[in-house]
């Protein structure tokens, strides 16, 4: 990585940063409903990741906690605010909300609300590229409860004995939702759990984007060049309660003061300060114009969206005149 | 009688039971420490320690699956969970195990476990999160299920499938845990079976259950007041197995009847309704039973489309006055 | 037109698709070397190879779940589960994931799959082996369920279902793989909507579906021969959606309906058709509705008792001649 | 083990096998219907660790492949022949079938049909037993590809986060129906699958009673002081095909040969043989005897049994006059 790249994954992180501050004031203001999940405090698993894939070429699967990874993959902000915002310039056409944010096109496949939902699709969609032998892999983020789901067992079997271009980052956040994890998993450390399969794996510090880039780039080597599936769990925290309706009351507030000292946009920002390649303004204009971009472009854009036509609640719920339904007679 | 919310009739049902008796224990994800998603266990793990108030890890088939295994040897577990939609997962051990285990061992052994979940579309919570699921509990032989609908039913309704030797699905609602209503000081056991006329009426009859049962309090009245139409109403708190004696009593006093339900029609409790008519009293009925439920959809995140993909007092009201012709 | 076994005709349109388009592969426990425990993938593994004729993990909701996955970026999978009993391991997948993709993504993604599973009660295989869980599939919005009565359709419906773009569930039966019947010797399409008309009839209509279309036909002897009874039986191949127009059809002509189903009554197929008499054509029925369906018990494994559980052609043939006096 | 236990085991096994056989045959003769999985081949299994245990007092639980288990733990072979003959003697009254020999009064809680079902019903009944403080294990026979359902993560992830006395048992008999093991999983020594749980394992010769008795007391010991769960890996091999409609053609001859003279039950009689303390007449007569034994008390006693009676169809489904139906009033 050299400094430019640095620099815009400063950018990146930052901007999803005060992106999801903005959905949780949004969701104050009851603008966003249902459930919402923020990212901040986790910047570093996404971005130090992604940047050794290829976003918008591999395909990504991830859990209920999703913006972030959609727009990493290229998804365009403004469509996921809309979303948010349920309208139909929404990148799920207002019908999915926070937790099922898709950009296909970007092949970002989607946000799923059940924890453990997407170990096998992520297989499956290896699979898929396995048989039409591209180059793309598969990634599945998803957090450390999920792994008591029987899904985890299931789909790294499968994906070990058919070598699936399948890689598995785990964010461990040492919570699900109010339960720490040592209160739900026999053993703590996620890259361990998988030795039962014959899948490499590596933990890494998931506050230090370099240091994810680098863990990240070796998996993504091992994945891209056909060798099967890997494993990769980050070590990160979030900031906020596991969801909107969450106080954090179960965390020890030392806990919480500890890792706020890694936090993963500071310690970028200070290293490139302390490189001489980046200055506190710099940086300060750099947020200043995220905020206003946010404000000016992805805020207004959502607000001033339409909402779906009522008339439409039965679309997509099966195919559009498919002639197999009729037996091929159009 | 005091008034309480419902998420504390679900609680104190609890604390009661697991008072009274030490192998009452209750588990799920986030009960323990965080007190339930819902509050409805706030306090217990405090009281009753870790081995009994059980934060389980995120595993419903299994950890459901670990509350039957319990309950065959005299454990009584209140497995919570926290929706419905994640019943899915859990749906082999309470189909394949609670539900049979009975009646394959020939009466040996049994499985008096207590499956709590909320069902329903709350507010904006998506296709994944707004399942409503009690069509596929009542069609398993073996399963009781039921569903309060307000806080005396949900203390009652625990308590006693708590006691009973047969395993039951109790199917609550995300959004009626703050719902207030009475609770009898005394200790209450509301039955497992049977109905409740939760209005009478002589023009109608609106069938309910859990959240519906509000909607047709609401055009009730409003059928009452603006169109001299008197209904009544009848709180199907028991789905499995369904009072066909009530409902036949209803109907031959109303001849008349609608089935008002929050799931999609398809192979629900409507159609089950509808289907005992036809069984018990077809001659009595003056006009075409009617179902009034959600548009076949997964439920969409968009507030908009989510309130019209679910029925409401409005949409009852519109087919009575449709049905009687008023 | 060759006649063929049920299992030959499964087997052919397998063959059929995965010749024509090297994206469609079949995945399911013992399908590839074994060929399948009903023979339905024999000789695909040796023609087609271990990449696209796949022998699974025993892990239903995994490797159903790896399969939807697969669909995402257009692979066809067929995947079998080897008994429905299995496939509430499943459910979750099948629901939360292929049935909601395509809504809550707004269209972008579609979840193309089709899975087959053999239902119903063979013979003396227990509780935990004998489901009839086709009642559960068809409450899922956004997924199609049909279930063949016979080779044919078995044939048209796995040709269709592969090409259609919604996930398609295809409710089998293990008794019938062995039964013969005729299918057309060039390529054949079913529609996955609608109904056929098994035998006309003008005095009552007699719904029936896989396995109890044949006691329907049965019964529709019996009564002509020795009641001089002429039922009309309809093949509700398709139980999502169901041929509300069929169905009200037939009932115009006969003013009579019986629907006979092998599942337990709650909230099933039967109830489904009642209710839909109810909102079609209520005043084109002379007589009240029947189901004719099992008794609400696990399946016992004695033969006396199982036969006792589940209806026959001969139960039709005495609730047809209560229905009508004669 | 003594000399008298052993011609004991040798007398268990080798009835254990003619019961078995006695099966096939009254299945072909049309006596016995549904599905039938037979033991043959594998009777040192449990037998071995049965012995180790205490029958009749730890709880049992297994799948459909459950005659001899059951009447390890003290069923009565008539009642168990007299369930696959479907009558109302039987251990499930008829009701339960070959898949589901149930003898709670011995504490053999049942075969179950579903695969891994019983993964989290034996974590369960160890919950019970740990709360109710008794000196009761749970032992928990399962196969090989039962492992792959998520079942079995999530409840050894229980078992082990809560302690729980369970021993998981896996009769690694090399295939689940026809799939050979490594083609359907990706770790093939089962008791490596479990590192990623901290339940200490091993892995046993399955087919020489002494030495899964000698594993199994280490096993049993374990689970029995209250260490926690424990998993044990039997290598085995079944005779006959995986259920009656299985014709085995998937298995190499050579492999099917090779494991035939592996035999526990010939293995465990020559090595008495060899020790004096059995003579081939000794064989032949406890042979006579038990195969009497089963014609003259076993099969006359389920042929001769009465069917259940048709109007009793529906009891069994649920408890019968139970108050708490009306709400605790009688
Ligand atoms: C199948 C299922 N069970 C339970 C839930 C409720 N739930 C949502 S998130 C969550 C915790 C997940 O924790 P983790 O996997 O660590 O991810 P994190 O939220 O920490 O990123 C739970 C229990 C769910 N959505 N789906
Ligand atoms: C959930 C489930 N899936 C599939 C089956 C069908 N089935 C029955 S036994 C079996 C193989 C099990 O193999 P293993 O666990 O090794 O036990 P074994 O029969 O070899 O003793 C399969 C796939 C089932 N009964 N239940
Ligand atoms: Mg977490
Ligand atoms: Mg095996």
């Amino acid at each position: 990585m050299d400094v430019a790249d640095k620099k815009r994954l400063l950018r990146e992180m930052l901007f999803a940063r005060r992106f999801e501050e903005r959905c949780y004031e949004a969701y104050v203001e009851r603008k966003i409903g249902g459930f919402l999940h923020l990212y901040p405090g986790e910047e570093a698993c996404v971005h130090g990741v992604m940047e050794a894939a290829r976003p918008g070429f591999d395909y990504v699967i991830t859990g209920y906690r999703d913006h972030v990874h959609a727009m990493k993959c290229g998804a365009d902000p403004r469509k996921v605010m809309a979303e948010l915002y349920g309208k139909e310039t929404g990148s799920s056409k207002g019908r999915g909300g926070s937790m099922h944010i898709f950009d296909v096109e970007h092949r970002f496949m989607g946000g799923y609300a059940l924890v453990g939902g997407p170990f096998p699709l992520a297989a499956g969609m290896a699979k898929a590229v396995q048989m039409k032998g591209g180059e793309e892999i598969v990634i599945c983020f998803l957090g450390d409860a999920a792994n008591n789901q029987g899904t985890f067992h299931e789909s790294l079997n499968m994906a070990a004995l058919w070598k699936l271009p399948v890689l598995y980052v785990c964010e461990n956040n040492l919570y699900g939702i109010g339960t720490r994890i040592d209160r739900s998993t026999a053993i703590v450390d996620q890259y361990k759990r998988v030795c039962g399969y014959g899948i490499p794996s590596a933990q890494e510090d998931g506050q230090d984007v370099e240091k994810v880039y680098a863990a990240a780039r070796i998996a993504v080597e091992h994945v891209r060049s056909r060798q099967g599936p890997y494993f990769l769990e980050l070590l990160t925290y979030r900031y906020r309660g596991h969801s909107m309706s969450d106080s954090n009351a179960y965390r020890p507030k030392e806990e919480e003061r500890m890792w706020s000292k890694r936090d993963p946009i500071i310690m970028l920002r200070d290293r490139l300060i302390e490189a001489g390649e980046l200055t506190r303004e710099d940086f300060q204009d750099m947020d200043t114009e995220i905020l206003d971009y946010i404000e000016d472009e992805i805020i207004a854009y959502a607000e001033s969206s339409p909402e779906p036509k009522p008339e439409e609640l039965e679309r997509y719920v099966l195919a559009e005149n498919d002639p197999w339904v009729h037996g091929g007679r159009h | 009688m005091a008034e309480m919310m419902f998420w504390e009739a679900v609680r104190r049902a609890h604390d009661e039971e697991m008072e009274r008796d030490p192998l009452v224990i209750c588990m799920g994800e986030d009960i323990g420490v965080v007190g339930g998603t819902y509050k409805a266990t706030t306090g217990l793990y405090d009281k009753y320690g870790p081995e009994r108030v059980i934060d389980t890890p995120i595993c419903e088939n299994s950890y459901t699956g670990l509350g039957i295994g319990a309950s065959f040897l005299g454990v009584r577990p209140i497995i919570e969970i926290m929706s419905v939609n994640f019943s899915w997962l859990a749906l082999d051990q309470i189909a394949n195990t609670a539900a049979k285990v009975r009646y394959m061992s020939g009466g040996q052994l049994t499985a008096p476990c207590v499956v709590r979940s909320p069902g329903g579309t709350a507010h904006q919570l998506g296709a994944q999160h707004s399942g409503r699921m009690e069509k596929v509990f009542m069609g398993i032989a073996g399963l009781r299920v039921v569903t309060p609908s307000n806080p005396r039913q949900a203390y009652g309704l625990i308590k006693s499938a708590v006691r009973c030797d047969d395993p039951v699905f109790i199917n609550e609602h995300e959004i009626m845990y703050n719902m207030k209503g009475e609770v009898p000081d005394e200790e209450y056991f509301h039955p497992l079976e049977g109905s409740e006329v939760a209005r009478e009426g002589r023009d109608v009859s609106l069938f309910g259950y859990n959240v519906s049962v509000h909607w047709c309090l609401q055009a009730a009245e409003i059928l009452a007041r603006e169109h001299g139409i008197e209904a009544e109403v009848v709180d199907l708190y028991a789905l499995s197995p369904l009072d066909r004696a009530g409902i036949r009593r209803s109907v031959a006093r109303t001849h008349h009847a609608l089935i008002a339900e929050e799931a999609e029609p398809a192979v629900g409790v409507g159609a089950e309704v509808m289907a005992i008519l036809d069984e018990e009293c077809f001659y009595e009925l003056d006009a075409p039973p009617v179902r009034v439920s959600a548009a076949t959809v997964p439920i969409p995140y968009n507030h908009t489309l989510e309130k019209a993909a679910i029925p409401n007092a409005g949409d009852i009201v519109a087919a009575v006055r449709k049905m009687l012709g008023r």
